[in-house]
């Protein structure tokens, strides 16, 4: 699956990356991301997740070929 | 996607909601006019030489397109629905913005002055809140910092409930 | 009269609070930026194309410009010291307003949006009901009426207590 | 004293007229105009009085040489 991340989140990931992982759901690949680097627990923690741009939970199920972006909070305006 | 484009003919005009250029509040409040619109509200939110207490060179602007056009789009909808909005529109900057520069602008108009108040609010809280922009912040010290975040979920324990500042259900019409 | 004008040096520009000729929205909204704040919040009352039914033709409004220029500056500093603006301004216009001009202009700024919109609101809201500005409506059937007259008397007995219907105790920071 | 009228006023009164009566409050004064013209008591009930440009209660008490502007509902913006 391919992985987006944004703003803060970038100074801990690439802005766009791969996971081969077999992971069956948002909960998973959080837990993934935050074995590869600790340091992005907190931020992690206060982000949310959008499959093929829609906003979804952490039971939501990803596919392989899905295209999730790590949206950080909000800080427009 | 623009539920209410239909009944409201003119409500949203075809205002780009994310903009690399200066935002341009003069030609936006012209174009804000309705002769059935007694109230025109406008909101700009500019870029302070301050924050923090440090000096502000300048703001950096990253957006995820894909998705804050959506939601743009569908919060100005929706807010033009519910307070039978004559017009709206909100547009926000991308990329550097220099300290005095406007980097979200927000135009309502309505019959009468409540409901365009109330619906100038409800839109940019929820753009700052929701919308996939964050602003990075450059001092003239030469530090940086990605800024002024929505924390709402410390207090609500889930990123997608936020808390506004003002009380949009009070200010219903 | 303007308490707040040594604290706050540039909070109120020397901006005439009636004005025979049309408001100059662009040239008033230009004169709003400032360093310190990073909400701009203009409101302006247009005149509308009809009124309880009818089709409006114009509308003209008078003032006692003795009193009415006393009592805009007042509300304006007032609001000013109270929300601790960066820069706050009103201008009403007088004589023959035609469908879509503008009647009356308010801005404010300040640090933060929810002061610059809550102060913009009370402005607006006192100016309506407490200075001496009155509009007659002309009617494109030829009739005319002295209109949309404050009517708080009826519940508060008492001409110089007004009911807001935005609730500004509740709105302050 | 002097007295001004404005708006839906001057549909009773002229703008401008002096009064020489011996009136002694603002209340005095009220009650002198409605006795003039009768179809402004409405209107009167709803106005404010201001002497030389200060709003006043009934029980004001005025000088022969005032001016007194007569304030009925302000309908601006």
């Amino acid at each position: 699956m391919n992985i987006q991340t944004f703003a803060a989140l970038k100074d801990y990931f690439s802005a766009n990356f791969n996971v081969t992982e077999n992971l069956h759901h948002i909960s998973d690949l959080k837990t993934f991301l935050i074995q590869q680097n600790p340091a992005a627990q907190d931020i992690l923690n206060i982000s949310r997740f959008a499959v093929n741009d829609i906003f979804v939970d952490l039971d939501f199920e990803i596919k392989q070929h899905d295209t999730i972006c790590i949206i950080p909070p909000s800080s427009g305006g | 996607m623009i539920p209410s484009a239909l009944s409201h003919p003119v409500a949203e005009a075809s205002i780009a909601p994310l903009s690399a250029l200066p935002l341009d509040l003069v030609a936006l409040l012209s174009l804000a006019h309705h002769p059935k619109a007694g109230a025109v509200v406008l909101f700009s939110g500019e870029v302070r030489d301050n924050s923090q207490g440090k000096a502000v060179d300048y703001l950096e602007y990253e957006a995820y397109p894909a998705m804050a056009i959506k939601m743009i789009h569908a919060i100005v909808a929706e807010a033009i629905t519910r307070w039978k909005l004559t017009y709206a529109i909100a547009q926000h900057r991308t990329g550097k913005v220099q300290s005095g520069e406007s980097a979200v602008v927000v135009i309502t108009t309505s019959p009468h002055r409540a409901e365009a108040y109330a619906a100038n609010r409800y839109i940019i809280d929820r753009i700052k809140h929701e919308a996939p922009i964050w602003k990075c912040e450059y001092f003239t010290d030469g530090t940086k910092e990605w800024g002024g975040n929505c924390n709402c979920q410390k207090q609500t324990g889930d990123a997608n409930k936020h808390i506004y500042e003002f009380d949009h259900q009070h200010q219903t019409t």
